[in-house]
């Protein structure tokens, strides 16, 4: 890109950086479904100030949109922008450094101004010392631009000011080739009601797309061109949003009532937002007090017929360990949603993490097992909110599904789905004629008990957080008893394995090194992998979705590779329970615990290091 | 397995068939005989009749029931049973709790449950103190009183359960001691048919390690003078010749003896439990002596479910999605055509 | 360091150097600003000031206090208030909360501080909004109002926290608008003065996602009209010309106008906030309209600590353990002599 | 014993047991204080019925007291009883399958009528149906007896039946020549304002005592010399009470006052009883509304100074997991106790289990580490309670705590500890002195920060459970600050290996196996494992009471021995951690989950099975 720049572009990572009140999330979310719309893959995230909103100006404050477009895969939103814009001195601050040099730098000059970069905390003028030498630097003095072209329609400065988000997006629009069309009919939407604001807002993005074309500044215009993707009808989904699909369709498919017992917390807020509007479907989002409420209430709903959910982030689901322990007793389909973040405590709420793995496998008392699997890409979010629902109905336990701040407010292009196409959901319930029915009484194969809700004439029964008797589910202290239970218990989980998909490698099937994952750093390491690929380096990929129990033939896939790298965004969970599970292997480990996802060359350093 | 018409069932259908242990002697014995009366007049099927606890000797409850039951975690059956009610609004969902469970660790869903007025009858045993795990103080012990984790007596001013409730808005309180059957049965009876969260504060004698705290009250000798009965639209009258009775003085509650220093029948304030104002009401539950049993309030308002379901049925008229793949499908999508 | 008498205080002493960080705009600043101005008023000496909070916008407040201060988990800041003032019972300890803090996650700490009348000074900054985590509903959001967890509107009847408090036997509630700083500042001693748990509601602006939920009261043109103002030992008078004022009809309060109906000024009900009994404080903090400010309930009780410290006393008195080795050898003991 | 028996025993096990409401815990307790004082070495375990107070004369109802002396150390309350005492019929139900063939049970008659045994579920008389053939029965009807011998004392008919169990333990204190002067002296003192009532217990144990001289059944009276105990003055304390005392002591030794925010629970509770008796030391039992607030008063009291601690069991444990987040956040010194009881949910809240070690380590979101540290006697509860102490004061972190049920209900003698010699305590805080402190500087070696307290003038400073700064602990949401934080945390952790003690391993020092344990079944394994060596199979015996971090010389000792055996009552927790922490050794493994402690027994058993 930049200086030496061609008109088709295999892949290209665009940021848009700039106050929390300049729209940069829009701004983004617009390009992203225009080029999903030509038929790119892509993958977005979104880089939120942590603060409420920080002074405006200050790092502190800075909001980014990143999105990576393709006409290859792409499995991540990119290491490094190939283009920034930065709409003031302190988006340039927070992002120059990820910038590699020779690459493009827009910037709004209206705002590098002396108290713009002194607030930044730059010492000089960014723009005059140097810093940008190796760049290609695009000066545009986009607010002041904006101003002008929306004079004289009757508009208050603030809402002039506000459109200049346009203006810079329609200057990318140009130098990507893109269409206006997708923009202008989101506005038309949004501003349904306030048609000058909608006309003040076009003329803004076409002004901008104008003046890209003007200025001399972009010799070239690129295009990415679509992707070969998978036929079918896609739409751009974010992962907090998939997750509450995947539910939908689950509780359709059953022709259960959607039962959400939440209480808000970043990154997983969305997720009941979504759930929220779709009364209609029969959901239920019930915004409980507290997150014990929130997990209590919905074993409640388990308990009488609704397919149960709660979602949280990890200092909410230390909250439910309790409550999660009650629902592992009384054998109730649920699944619990953890969106982690970075910790210990408060941590960092708006970063991304993997380091709640062993809390959901171990964080509550006694032995407690439940189903744990881990989302690893947006859209995946749908396929296992899905299949949590579908293990939980099926299996009568509780699903523990971790995801990530990554994923979760990440996007990707998704092949639709239809409910006819999904594979069937069969809960686990006694049929009316069943004789003699008990309450604890299991299938052969799962071990799941039958259940039977509250309605059901003469099936009159009741359970509870003491020990059960292994058949009646009366009270029982007897000792043989609960070493039973606590076996089978344990066994129903692990006999899970039986109804889940195998471990599959990618890459190499064989030979030096298995760089292994889990959850959402799907994305940088199968990139990683298919790099070292093509740098005669062949390696295999084995990515887990299925953590408890793990996948049947994990230790036949692990024994075919002379070594076996783990790498995660943690400080090495995943590394741990896997020398506790399976200690007949050696594991070496790469973690990084920065709040950030890894990034592909991260790895592809890492894997060279132990190739050498 | 057949079902019975609501109408032919007697007590015993209401008992299950595990042996009941509380101490001998415990009032909890007295309460779950009430419920068990209560049952066949509420009319609604044991099958559809759910019974949900925390923990505690009290919230063993549901055990004891032949409908279902959940035995919960502690403090949090407010929350269980919103979640039981949502999923089938159709059930009649009972909550058995204690004071530890109800007003200390569960407090807070206590007082949520009835600001969102979830249709749920809350029946909480207090008998001061917590039973099960050995004779701790409770929010609800008085002042002073010397327990295992406070051998000086406690320093902290106990809750008066329906201040409480009142106080999160609730509309429907009573107050009844275990020494009481016919009024306890009543009030159950009572509480069932109020849309909305009720509670009933059940004044419960544990033997073992409070005995006779309520005795002051319940007490042979003492009953007539110190509890005062209340019943919507008559008047507030007790002691053993109904010679007493509540008269306001300025913004204060206070007794009156019927001819004596002029008070005449007629001087006697009239119990109205269904006045939405809640000054008076919160007065006779703040009473001490007398001690107000009976429904105190009971006004009818608008339960959570209804409004929830009012909704469902609005986002029904006007959306336009009838199955999720029209969700899916909704919004901004492209083909990818075959190559 | 050298340490400042309390009297040369500024304001600019309470700074911290973190810089402050909620949205331009934002109600809290001008919390922050009145706090610190109230901060030399009090009489204590800086370092034996502690700001704890839980989590929200409002709860980044203790960064920006030059004093001790602790940024606690969701909910549980009375708590954590509640271990440092036993700890060390000579600090002034305040803590700063939210409605979704406070009434959501932290409701039971709050009621339960309060029934304990441990010295707190509580600010219960209410915008009626989940701030931090962007614009979900709160307990105190308006019934019906749409936010993006009830996009059709809520359906849960909020908290009045004034009702709360006071039916969880609260001896101090007070209620300002974060647009009357010199009231602020007054409360704001007030409650410091005052021994025991005390509650600031404060009326706070979000102007994200609750921008004027407060306007109908604090808008220029209606704040004469619809605050009344409450002060101890004064009639309870409003409006533009203070024309108007409170006046009680059977168990009412009513508005009344003077010279009309021939309510004359001696009609209106003077202000008592010292009265033990909390009736007419209850009916005052759930009026509407207009909405009370000021200090509605201001009751002396003994606090928590002080009473702990009197069994700290008597047992000291009465022991006759002077070490922990008096403890360990009293009892039945037996000497092994060396063989 | 029996129909055998010597006049001197080296150690004896009697099991007292009756309805709830016989008294046996009393009758238990006696025959313990009584065995003391006169030198034996001892261990008790009390067996309370689960239920609240079940139906009179059913099992469930049965209470029992099981007491061990013995003229040669003695580490558990023994497998089985030597001699069983059974009030009811129902006692002897619930406890015969215990009592070895050839053994000593002594009945009351008068409690095993037709309507007692069927109800506690015999189909015949069971001291007609020959289920006691091989036994040595002594059948004395004792509620009869006493009330022949309290008769015209003017006494209400239940005060009399209430004495009944004072008239079993005199006949006991005769069999085993115990003078009756301690319990008198008891009975003195518990009946001071009730002079009738002391009388007729002391009547009924005199009584007691001359019956069994007189009958023939008991044909000679037996006695267990003192135990050859390390000199010192002795008391006989139980788990709870030391653990208590243990704090007591750490706050005596440091000046501060302690803090206790608890709530009651479970085996746990009796810690917070003990500690609320003793205002005077400065010790402030804060009773809290639940565990939440149990834990983060404490961690304001540790903020401000005091010595800071919170106890409970399991499920109070799930529920502290988010709060104990906080306090490793902003690094306060606090201990928390959890007394483990049989899990999962409420389980089997009256019997002991090991099965919270996973949460103790991992139930909280984030990387969040703390020291755990277990206790292996009840009077090592006082060591190890101390110990949590110093090591969180000084290394300013907090701290896990974990007994058992069966630590914290059972007894032992305990060698008087006076404060002056125990090992000082140094709690790391900033000296007046010191320039530009820094919240989070750290000590170079332990990594500790230095504690400041709000009260001092000039370091006024904010902590808080956002990520922190490593200097300034101001909010940093810096990506290399925050990895750097979540090393240091693991790190300061890890550092407390230095300060602890090697591991010690008990016979062989290096073989054929090692039996490794942790925490409260250090009795059980101790006693098998001497037990193995007299029958010429000697193996070592390694027993953890510091799991995190590990003795440093933990590899070094495992490396010594071929195998390696963890004996755990869980489903193997300990295992878990070891083989993920020392993935290069293999290990064998050893669980029960019964809610019952190990038998001596049973341990041996799988010895002899490995080593054949
Ligand atoms: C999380 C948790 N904390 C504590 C306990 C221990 N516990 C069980 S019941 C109880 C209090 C019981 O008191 P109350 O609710 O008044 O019921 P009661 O036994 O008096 O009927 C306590 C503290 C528990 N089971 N779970
Ligand atoms: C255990 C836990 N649950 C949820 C959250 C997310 N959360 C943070 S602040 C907040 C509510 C804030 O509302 P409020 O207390 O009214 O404060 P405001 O931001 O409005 O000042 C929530 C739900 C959290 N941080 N921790
Ligand atoms: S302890 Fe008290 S409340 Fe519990 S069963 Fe016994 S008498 Fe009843
Ligand atoms: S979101 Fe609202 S409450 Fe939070 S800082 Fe912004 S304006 Fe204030
Ligand atoms: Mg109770
Ligand atoms: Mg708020």
């Amino acid at each position: 890109m930049g200086a030496t720049a061609v008109q088709e572009l295999d892949k290209v990572v665009i940021k848009f950086a700039g106050d929390s009140g300049d729209g940069m999330q829009l701004t983004g979310t617009q390009f992203t479904g225009t080029s999903a719309l030509l038929g790119n893959d892509i993958a977005t995230f979104p880089d939120y100030p942590a603060e409420i909103r920080a002074p405006q100006g200050t790092v502190a404050g800075v909001s980014g949109f990143q999105v990576h477009i393709g006409q290859t895969h792409i499995y991540t939103p990119g290491d490094q922008p190939d283009v920034l814009v930065a709409m003031n001195a302190a988006a340039l601050k927070a992002n120059i450094n990820e910038v590699p040099r020779g690459k493009t730098i827009i910037v709004d000059t209206d705002n590098f101004k002396r108290k713009d970069w002194e607030k930044a905390g730059f010492e000089e003028d960014p723009l005059e010392s140097g810093l940008l030498k190796d760049y290609h630097v695009i000066e545009a003095p986009i607010t002041s631009l904006t101003r002008t072209a929306l004079e004289g329609m009757g508009l208050d400065n603030k809402s002039i000011t506000r459109s200049k988000n346009m203006f810079a997006l329609g200057m990318v629009y140009w130098m990507f080739s893109r269409p206006l069309d997708y923009t202008e009919r989101f506005l038309k939407d949004k501003f349904a009601n306030k048609e000058l604001i909608y006309e003040a807002n076009v003329k803004a993005l076409k002004a901008g797309y104008n003046y890209a074309e003007t200025i001399e500044a972009l010799s070239s215009a690129f295009t990415v061109l679509p992707a070969d993707m998978e036929p079918g009808l896609y739409k751009n989904i974010m992962g907090n949003e998939a997750t509450a699909w995947g539910f939908l369709a689950a509780a359709e498919k059953t022709g259960k009532e959607l039962f959400l017992g939440s209480y808000p917390i970043t990154p997983a807020s969305d997720i009941l937002h979504e759930i929220s509007k779709h009364k209609h479907f029969g959901a239920k989002a019930f915004q409980a007090e507290d997150e014990i409420a929130g997990i209590t209430s919905a074993i409640g709903a388990a308990f009488a017929g609704d397919l149960a959910i709660t979602t949280t982030s990890g200092p909410g689901l230390a909250l439910k360990g309790e409550a999660l322990g009650l629902a592992v007793m009384t054998e109730l389909p649920l699944v619990v949603v953890d969106v982690q973040r970075g910790g210990p405590s408060t941590g960092l709420p708006t970063k991304t993490e993997q380091s709640d793995l062993m809390q959901a496998l171990y964080g509550r008392n006694g032995e407690s097992p439940v189903i744990v699997v881990a989302a690893k890409s947006p859209a995946h979010c749908f396929d296992m909110a899905y299949t949590a629902a579908k293990l939980a109905l099926e299996h009568v336990t509780p699903v523990v599904l971790l995801t990530d701040g990554y994923v979760a407010n990440g996007s990707q292009p998704w092949r639709i789905k239809k409910v006819e196409d999904l594979e069937p959901i069969v809960p686990h319930e006694a049929s009316k004629n069943m004789l003699n029915w008990q309450p604890y009484e299991r299938d052969a194969n799962t071990l799941a008990r039958y259940m039977v809700y509250p309605g059901t004439p003469g099936y009159e029964h009741r359970v509870g957080g003491l020990e059960k008797d292994h058949l009646t589910g009366n009270v029982s202290y007897d000792p043989q008893n609960h070493e039973e239970m606590v076996k089978t218990r344990e066994e129903k989980v692990q006999r899970v394995a039986d109804y889940i998909p195998e471990l599959e490698v990618e890459g190499a099937q064989e030979g030096e090194l298995l760089v292994v994952g889990w959850g959402g750093t799907y994305g940088s390491l199968t990139t990683a992998v298919k790099q070292c690929e093509v740098q005669n380096r062949p390696v295999g990929h084995a990515h887990f979705s299925y953590i408890k129990p793990l996948p049947k033939n994990t230790a036949e896939v692990f024994s075919r590779f002379k070594k076996i790298l783990v790498c995660e965004l943690n400080n090495g969970q995943f590394v741990k329970y896997l020398r506790g599970e399976l200690p007949q292997f050696e594991y070496l480990q790469y973690n990084k615990i920065q709040g950030l996802p890894f990034r592909v060359a991260e790895i592809t350093r890492e894997i060279k290091k132990i190739l050498l | 397995m057949a079902t019975t018409e609501t109408q032919e069932y007697t007590y015993k259908d209401f008992a299950s068939d595990q042996e009941v242990r509380w101490c001998p002697g415990c009032g909890d014995y007295a309460i779950l005989k009430a419920v068990q009366r209560a049952m066949p007049e509420i009319g609604v099927k044991k099958e559809n009749i759910v019974f949900v606890s925390g923990i505690g000797c009290s919230s063993r409850f549901p055990y004891y029931m032949n409908t279902y039951g959940f035995h919960g975690i502690h403090g949090r059956a407010p929350a269980l049973a919103t979640g039981v009610k949502l999923a089938n609004p159709e059930l009649s969902v009972w909550e058995i709790t204690g004071d530890g469970d109800a007003l200390a660790i569960g407090g807070n869903h206590f007082i949520h449950a009835i600001r969102r007025n979830v249709d749920l009858n809350i029946l909480l045993f207090n008998n001061k103190i917590y039973g099960l795990t050995k004779g701790q103080f409770s929010p609800t012990t008085d002042l002073g009183f010397k327990t295992k984790s406070s051998p000086q007596g406690t320093i902290d001013n106990p809750f008066n359960p329906g201040e409480l409730v009142i106080g999160a808005s609730g509309n429907f309180f009573a107050r009844v001691t275990d020494t009481n059957p016919k009024l306890m049965q009543q009030i159950f009876i009572e509480s069932a048919k109020h849309k909305g969260t009720s509670v009933v504060e059940i004044m419960q004698n544990c033997v073992i390690f409070n005995d006779k705290v309520f005795a002051p009250y319940t007490a042979k000798e003492n009953r007539a003078d110190h509890i005062l009965e209340v019943r919507h639209g008559e008047p507030m009258r007790f002691g053993a010749n109904n010679e007493k009775g509540l008269v306001l003085k300025g913004f204060k509650l206070e007794v009156a003896t019927i001819g004596e220093n002029g008070v005449t029948e007629d001087d006697i304030l009239v119990h109205d439990a269904h006045e939405p104002d809640s000054t008076l009401h919160m007065m006779l539950a703040k009473l001490h002596d007398p001690i107000v049993n009976g429904v105190i309030r009971d006004v009818p308002a608008e339960t959570f479910e209804l409004r929830m379901q009012r909704q469902v049925e609005e986002i029904e008229r006007t959306s336009k999605f009838k199955s999720v793949n029209d969700l899916f499908t909704s919004g901004e999508t492209w083909e990818i055509k075959p190559h």
